[in-house]
């Protein structure tokens, strides 16, 4: 490899994963709220997956395949408990019960030995890399956009405009809450063992309120017609607090002006496009 | 006479100590469109919803075709061919009127996760079909010109018809019908009289709650009347507006009268 | 010791209640989750100990900085959320841009303020402990524990009794219809903002003068807990908000005192999730029902 | 139809445009006036825009073109709640009752701009006995009314700001025949008071009836106009909204 | 009289070309990464305010290898990633041969890996946790890890007061005071000290009455309290609030070791206890000095992380010249030689590059605002 490229790539090594797994974490995000839930467990279901993939590559060095897998599941469970018994009620009391899963499971990395308290864990072998995280992201872009356009895109649109109607069309509204609430922390798990594996440490205060509420900005600000929106707003709520490195303390202000400005005049995100629902040409039949 | 469509029997519903309805029988035949009416605040909304599944009963049940459906959800329901209109409009406002409607095929459309993920040939047949059955409703329904349009841009006479073709597209067994006439004027609802009118041509059952008593009285088979809950009368058009229980609970002497006149 | 610890928890089930308070005005009236809400506790805070460090009085200061805060608070409603809500924009965008104005405010009043802590100058407030057989409080305490309680009866005549609350459940529940009985409904949004954000100014003082730790982000140390108590209590819900935050700040001391301090902070959290399996509407919150 | 006073009209509208965001307007210039005593009715088909101009009248949208006035005064884009404080109140479609409040509470905004507690209690007299039915109930919350008796809270709560000009917006739609004649016996009730009403209705016979003067609307203009018994008899107007 | 005026203007133009040529030549640059923003960059800003200071010195001084020396600066925000960036940025873009910080142990363990990987030598001085230098061979600090303090602090406590029964308070979600109390049991335990309970508290928790409550009704000699200043703060007001007398002192780590802890607590902070390599008040004129320059450049009094940067500088420094080139590998070697007499007394590294020299730690207890020798 040529020097510069060599050092282009060190240089930016830690943001390019980082702009990678945080478009992984937009999608887990946009799974949920592009059928009309809102949840705020994202960061607990990252963190969840992060301390089950360091713990058995490091405890019981399985294979990374197998880690992945794992790291997965187990959020997915967690979703299961706690999407189970809010999905009677409105997309708030989901978001504020996630809240909850995200501050108990905090306090449990905390007090618990395994997991190492407050110091975390160091020292998680390096596994994985651009293309596994690249790769990752690409498989669910696609894999969203595919999904958008079939029967299942079309009934999750459905249920965020109207549940109500949606329902009496015979969309199974908790399976779909609960299928989408499962497939995002999925995602967010296996972001959550990539980054672990890429960045060597982990400790619980990486995955609290303030993480959860990133991730969600992330979706807003890029909009979630369709699943590019998040991974665009990913890729710039990452860029920002490095591009404007140099405004130092003033940093902050500026991003926080940024999705203000971007609300108020774009409320429905950077890219209010929306996706056809159709998986064919919906031309008139010859 | 073949067995019911749907079979509503004994149903009882109680909020808090008061009876919203109150051991109400009703059944719907195949290929018929049955009435429901009464004054406001009858029961009416409520034994409409407890059709749907919004509700639940506190006794009695509910058949379709035979199979018990009062257990299910509104959605388990509609997966049996129970679909619905709404009385005030729910449109889905992004989507066009073409995907309003494939969006209406949900409970009958074969398209599995893992078909559509890898876009396997079932899937695309599926989604042809989808698309043809589409355009071939919103030509039905005279929505040929608006096909791609944003079904919330729609002015509300078009929503109206969207809506009751996003039910057929279901194919269901019964449809039922909340207030389709409220808010049209005469030519508006003669239009949807019409329209209704064929679909019953095609076979389609249909339970129609409505104020419109014209509307009623020309498209109904059988109606039911409920008043405080309980079931007060029931018959042919012709029976009902001339049992004086009705009249007086009801449509008032005026009105009863007007419907007797040959229009 | 158990009489003193329950008199911890009154004490802190009081600041979390004085806290909530305004937080469920806010959603129950607006219906916004305003995460500007914790910036008016702090900016309360900083101009009490500001007026006090130039000799005003405590008692001077603290309806002075309150009224402040309630002003700031109507300013940023007026600058941000209110053109969403002519613009009819989607709930999710309010929700956005008042974190986007987190990030803003708070590293606004960094910049400015320094996250050093501070407190009240000696002697604004006796700070000695009364002790009455054995249980020890101090007068902040007692005004915390009595304000909580007064704003709660106050706030419920005004939303039950009173005109003015008549016209805000109006408000609340069908805005243009409100508006149409004359309801100006543009100036009791205001009223609320001012109302919501005296009520964090204030508890922001009371807070202050209590653990004198103050700093810019110790409203945004509040949030967390004012999520878990407004929804305990349910959303919009005042009598809620005080029963909640109570049995939270009861619980989490009883916790620490009997049980392990670890698992403090995980009480309230706990019992939220508990609450939304048994109870979703929260302790006191009626679910609306709704009609097709 | 020469008109024998040359008084100024209560309400007059000339040319109102009134468009949402940047869609095509919903209504292109339509000019219409009520005298005070009259009643007068707006119908036309779903989406010719009669709500949309009872929105504006209100105070809900602002106009785009054009001018309203109202007792000599403009009140295009005016405040909706400064509008009501004039004395033009709107009894709105779909009822939009207070569901969470009782039925006294809801009486009590109607007056929310009354600071005289006397007058109030007269007014709620008045109110409750025309409408006996809401009286009866008077404690119970008004979500649990029939759509019939939330229509005569909405009129009732209309009624308690003692308006000058009152807009009822389709007060018969969804209710039952008898409601509907009942609701039509109290429009006539009102008439017969010297009450000023802009009554939108889709039932159009029932409307032409009861009215003085008669305008019909068409995709936001207006096609017709006259009194309302001639409208009444006009062949178009028959074929199209009366029912043949 | 003349010779003498002339040597002067001489002199004073010789120093004017020398500064000139230093100023002209090129700045070897080195990196500091620290948390220069958000709700903690009380101690970045306070590193960087030591940092600046004895650049000021150095550079007076001729600089190093003929050049003045920089520093680049980049803020971690206390941010994990931002602080791996800024690492980056300065091993891969600006090319430093070394880098300062960062401010938090928890940013060590991120950033320390990719030092190390690169083989550019990062010095912490700031970073008390246990197992910062095990992170590998270019990983340096200046600040004696708590194990080598809290140790001398109990043991003192135990002889001159008396102390056998203590109660344990510690942040369990922070690293530095999670780490700072597993050397505090650690020492309990060897001193054969009684614990009567161990209490826990979140870094941004100010109630801790329940906690005060349980520890008063056990009645112990003192209470050893892991925490940083915030939380310090209001375990010392807590603790007069509930009447636990003043002869039940508070113990802490170095969290406690601040100017901030008596400006919050005012006299309900009489009596802590703290271990230090450095107090304000230390008598010897290197430390005078550096505390009037301190005063007189930023109008405050600096704090034990100032003072223990301002040495850094020097150190490195030091290493620098040692070098004889701005090359990494050469100035770890450097760094592992380097002596030096500071503020904080003397000092070395051990071979685990670890400080050597812990005879600068005093025990020092809070008196009317301000830290003084325990007699």
């Amino acid at each position: 490899m040529p020097e510069f490229l060599d050092d282009f790539l060190f240089t930016y090594q830690t943001l390019i994963y980082a702009l990678g797994v945080n478009g992984l974490l937009a999608l887990s995000m946009y799974v949920v709220l592009a059928l009309g839930q809102l949840s705020l467990g994202q960061a607990a279901f990252m963190g969840l997956g992060a301390y089950v993939s360091a713990l058995l590559t490091v405890k019981l060095g399985l294979p990374f395949p197998l880690v992945l897998l794992a790291a997965m599941l187990a959020p997915a469970l967690a979703a299961l408990c706690v999407g189970a018994p809010t999905l009677r009620l409105s997309g708030v009391y989901l978001a504020l019960a996630t809240i909850g899963l995200g501050e108990v499971q905090r306090i449990f990395f905390i007090n618990s030995e395994l997991t190492g308290g407050a110091l975390g864990l160091s020292g998680i072998p390096t596994k994985g890399g651009l293309i596994s995280i690249y790769g990752s992201l690409a498989l669910a872009l696609i894999a969203f956009a595919f999904v958008a356009r079939s029967k299942i895109g079309r009934a999750m649109e459905a249920m965020r405009e109207d549940e109500l109607a949606a329902g009496a069309l015979g969309v199974d509204l908790p399976a779909y809450k609960l299928g989408a609430l499962v497939v995002s922390a999925m995602l967010a798990g296996l972001a959550g063992a990539l980054n672990a594996h890429v960045s060597s440490f982990i400790s619980p205060n990486d995955y609290g309120f303030d993480a959860a509420v990133t991730i969600l900005s992330f979706a807003l600000l890029g909009g979630i017609g369709s699943p590019f929106g998040p991974v665009l707003g990913a890729f710039i709520l990452t860029l920002l607090p490095e591009v404007l490195r140099p405004l130092a303390d003033y940093k902050t202000v500026v991003n926080g002006s940024i999705i203000v400005l971007a609300v108020i005049f774009m409320p429905r995100g950077l890219l209010a496009w929306r996706m056809g629902r159709a998986g064919a040409a919906t031309g008139r039949p010859k | 006479m073949s067995a019911p469509r749907l079979d509503v029997d004994c149903l009882t519903v109680r909020f808090g100590g008061l009876a919203a309805v109150d051991d109400v029988s009703f059944s719907v035949a195949p290929g018929t469109v049955h009435g429901l009416i009464g004054p406001n605040g009858a029961g009416k909304t409520t034994t409409f919803n407890l059709i749907c599944g919004l509700i639940a009963p506190t006794g009695g049940a509910i058949r379709l075709d035979g199979r018990r459906i009062d257990a299910l959800p509104s959605w388990g329901r509609a997966q049996l061919g129970l679909a619905r209109t709404f009385q005030n409009i729910r449109m889905f406002n992004d989507m066009s009127v073409l995907e309003t409607l494939m969006t209406g095929m949900h409970a009958n459309l074969a398209e599995s996760l893992l078909a559509s993920l890898l876009r396997l040939p079932s899937f695309r047949h599926a989604e042809r079909a989808a698309i043809d059955k589409a355009w071939a409703l919103i030509d039905f329904v005279g929505l040929t010109e608006a096909a791609h349009r944003r079904s919330g841009d729609l002015p509300y006479g078009d929503q109206r018809r969207l809506e009751i073709a996003r039910a057929l597209a279901g194919e269901p067994r019964l449809l039922l019908l909340d207030e389709p006439a409220a808010g049209m004027n005469p030519s508006e609802t003669q239009a949807l009289e019409a329209l209704l009118e064929t679909l019953k041509g095609r076979g389609v059952s249909m339970l129609l709650v409505e104020h419109d008593m014209r509307f009623v009285m020309r498209l109904c088979d059988q109606i039911t009347v409920l008043n405080f809950g309980r079931k007060i009368s029931e018959g042919s058009p012709r029976e009902v507006r001339a049992d004086p229980l009705v009249v007086e609970a009801y449509l008032g002497a005026k009105v009863a009268r007007s419907l007797e006149a040959p229009p | 010791m158990f009489a003193q610890q329950l008199v911890n928890g009154l004490v802190v089930g009081s600041t979390y209640a004085l806290f909530a308070l305004g937080f469920t005005l806010m959603f129950g009236v607006l219906g916004v989750i305003n995460l500007t809400y914790g910036f008016y506790l702090s900016v309360g805070a900083f101009l009490a100990l500001f007026a006090t460090q130039h000799g005003v009085s405590i008692w001077l200061a603290l309806p002075l900085a309150a009224l402040a805060s309630g002003c700031v608070a109507v300013l940023i409603d007026g600058l941000l959320l209110t053109p969403l809500r002519r613009a009819k924009a989607p709930e999710l965008a309010s929700l956005m841009v008042t974190l986007g104005a987190t990030l803003l405010l708070y590293s606004l009043a960094n910049a400015a303020l320094s996250t050093d802590i501070r407190r009240f100058p000696p002697g604004v407030i006796d700070a000695n402990a009364l002790e009455i057989a054995g249980i020890r409080i101090t007068m902040t305490q007692c005004l915390i524990i009595a304000a909580a309680g007064i704003i709660v009866s106050v706030l419920l005549w005004v939303m039950n009794g009173a005109r003015i609350g008549l016209g805000l459940r109006a408000l609340a529940e069908r805005p243009d219809a409100a508006a149409l009985m004359g309801v100006n409904a543009g100036a009791l949004v205001r009223l609320v903002s001012l109302a919501s954000g005296t009520l964090a100014g204030a508890s922001g003082v009371l807070i202050g003068l209590n653990y004198n730790a103050i700093q810019p982000y110790m409203g945004e140390v509040m949030m967390l807990k004012g999520f878990a108590v407004i929804i305990l209590g349910g959303l919009g819900d005042i009598r809620g908000a005080l029963v909640a935050g109570l049995v939270v700040g009861m619980l989490e001391t009883l916790t620490a005192g009997y049980v392990a301090s670890s698992w403090k902070d995980a009480v309230g959290f706990v019992l939220l999730v508990l609450t939304l399996w048994i109870r979703p509407s929260g302790l006191f919150g009626r679910l609306a029902v709704k009609r097709a | 139809m020469s008109e024998p006073k040359m008084s100024e009209p209560l309400l007059s509208l000339r040319d109102l445009r009134i468009g949402y965001g940047g869609a095509t307007e919903a209504v292109k210039g339509v000019s219409l006036e009520v005298r005070a005593g009259a009643v007068v009715c707006l119908i036309g088909a779903n989406g010719a825009g009669k709500t949309t101009i009872l929105r504006c009248l209100s105070g809900l949208l602002r106009p785009r073109g054009g001018s309203v006035h109202f007792k000599g005064r403009d009140i295009g884009g005016m405040a909706a709640h400064r509008i009501a404080a004039l004395g033009l109140v709107q009894a709105p479609e779909g009822r939009q009752v207070f569901a969470n409040m009782t039925i006294a509470e809801n009486l009590r905004m109607g007056a929310w701009l009354l600071k005289d507690r006397a007058e109030e209690a007269r007014r709620r007299d008045m109110v409750l006995t025309r409408f006996p039915r809401l009286s009866e109930r008077i404690r119970q919350l008004a979500g649990l009314l029939s759509g019939g008796e939330q229509q005569m809270l909405a009129m009732g709560r209309a009624m308690m700001a003692d308006p000058q000009m009152l807009l009822l917006d389709e007060p018969s739609m969804g209710l039952a025949p008898l409601f509907v004649e009942e609701i039509f016996r109290i429009i006539a009730e009102l008439k017969a008071e010297g009450r000023t009403i802009l009554l939108v209705e889709q039932n159009a016979q029932a409307a032409l009836d009861i009215a003085d003067h008669a305008y019909v609307l068409q995709s936001g203009r207006i096609e017709l106009s006259g009194p309302a018994a001639e409208i009444a008899r006009n062949e178009k107007v028959v074929a199209a909204y009366l029912g043949g | 009289m003349i010779t003498r005026r002339f040597a002067l203007a001489a002199a004073s133009l010789a120093a004017m070309v020398y500064a000139g040529a230093a100023a002209a030549q090129t700045p070897v640059t080195i990196g500091a990464i620290e948390i220069l923003t958000g709700p903690n960059n009380k101690y970045g800003v306070a590193i960087k305010n030591g940092f600046d200071l004895a650049l000021e010195e150095v550079n007076k001084a001729g600089g190093v290898l003929g050049a003045p020396l920089a520093i680049a600066y980049e803020d971690s925000a206390g941010n994990k990633d931002q602080a791996l960036n800024a690492a980056r940025q300065l091993i891969g873009g600006k090319k430093v041969p070394l880098i300062l910080g960062p401010t938090l142990s928890n940013e060590m363990f991120a950033v320390g890996p990719i030092a190390v990987e690169r083989k550019i030598p990062i010095v912490g001085t700031s970073t008390t946790a246990n197992g910062i230098t095990a992170i590998g061979p270019y990983v340096f600090r200046t600040s004696l890890p708590e194990s080598d303090v809290v140790p001398v602090t109990l043991r003192t406590a135990k002889e001159k007061l008396g102390v056998k029964k203590v109660a344990v308070m510690y942040g369990n979600d922070d690293a530095f005071t999670k780490s700072g109390y597993d050397v505090m049991k650690a020492a309990i335990e060897k001193l054969g000290l009684e614990t009567v309970t161990t209490e826990t508290f979140g870094g941004k928790d100010t109630d801790f009455s329940a906690q005060l409550t349980k520890i008063k009704s056990l009645n112990p000699d003192a209470i050893v309290v892991s925490a940083l200043v915030e939380a310090g703060a209001g375990i010392l007001l807590a603790k007069k609030a509930l009447g636990i007398p003043d002869s039940v002192r508070v113990i802490g780590g170095n969290g406690l070791n601040s100017p901030q802890v008596p400006l919050v607590a005012r006299e309900a902070a009489d009596g802590t206890l703290v271990g230090s390599p450095w107090f304000i008040d230390k008598p010897d004129a290197a430390n005078q000095k550096f505390v009037a320059d301190y005063k007189a450049k930023y109008n405050m009094d600096p704090d034990q992380f100032a003072a223990q940067a301002y040495d850094t500088l020097f150190i490195v420094a030091q290493a620098i010249k040692d070098a004889g080139a701005p090359n990494a590998e050469k100035i770890r070697d450097a760094l592992g030689k380097v002596k030096h007499n500071g503020v904080m007394g003397p000092f070395s590294f051990t071979p685990d590059r670890d400080p050597a020299d812990t005879s600068g730690v005093v025990v020092i207890e809070m008196k009317g605002g301000k830290f003084q020798i325990l007699k």
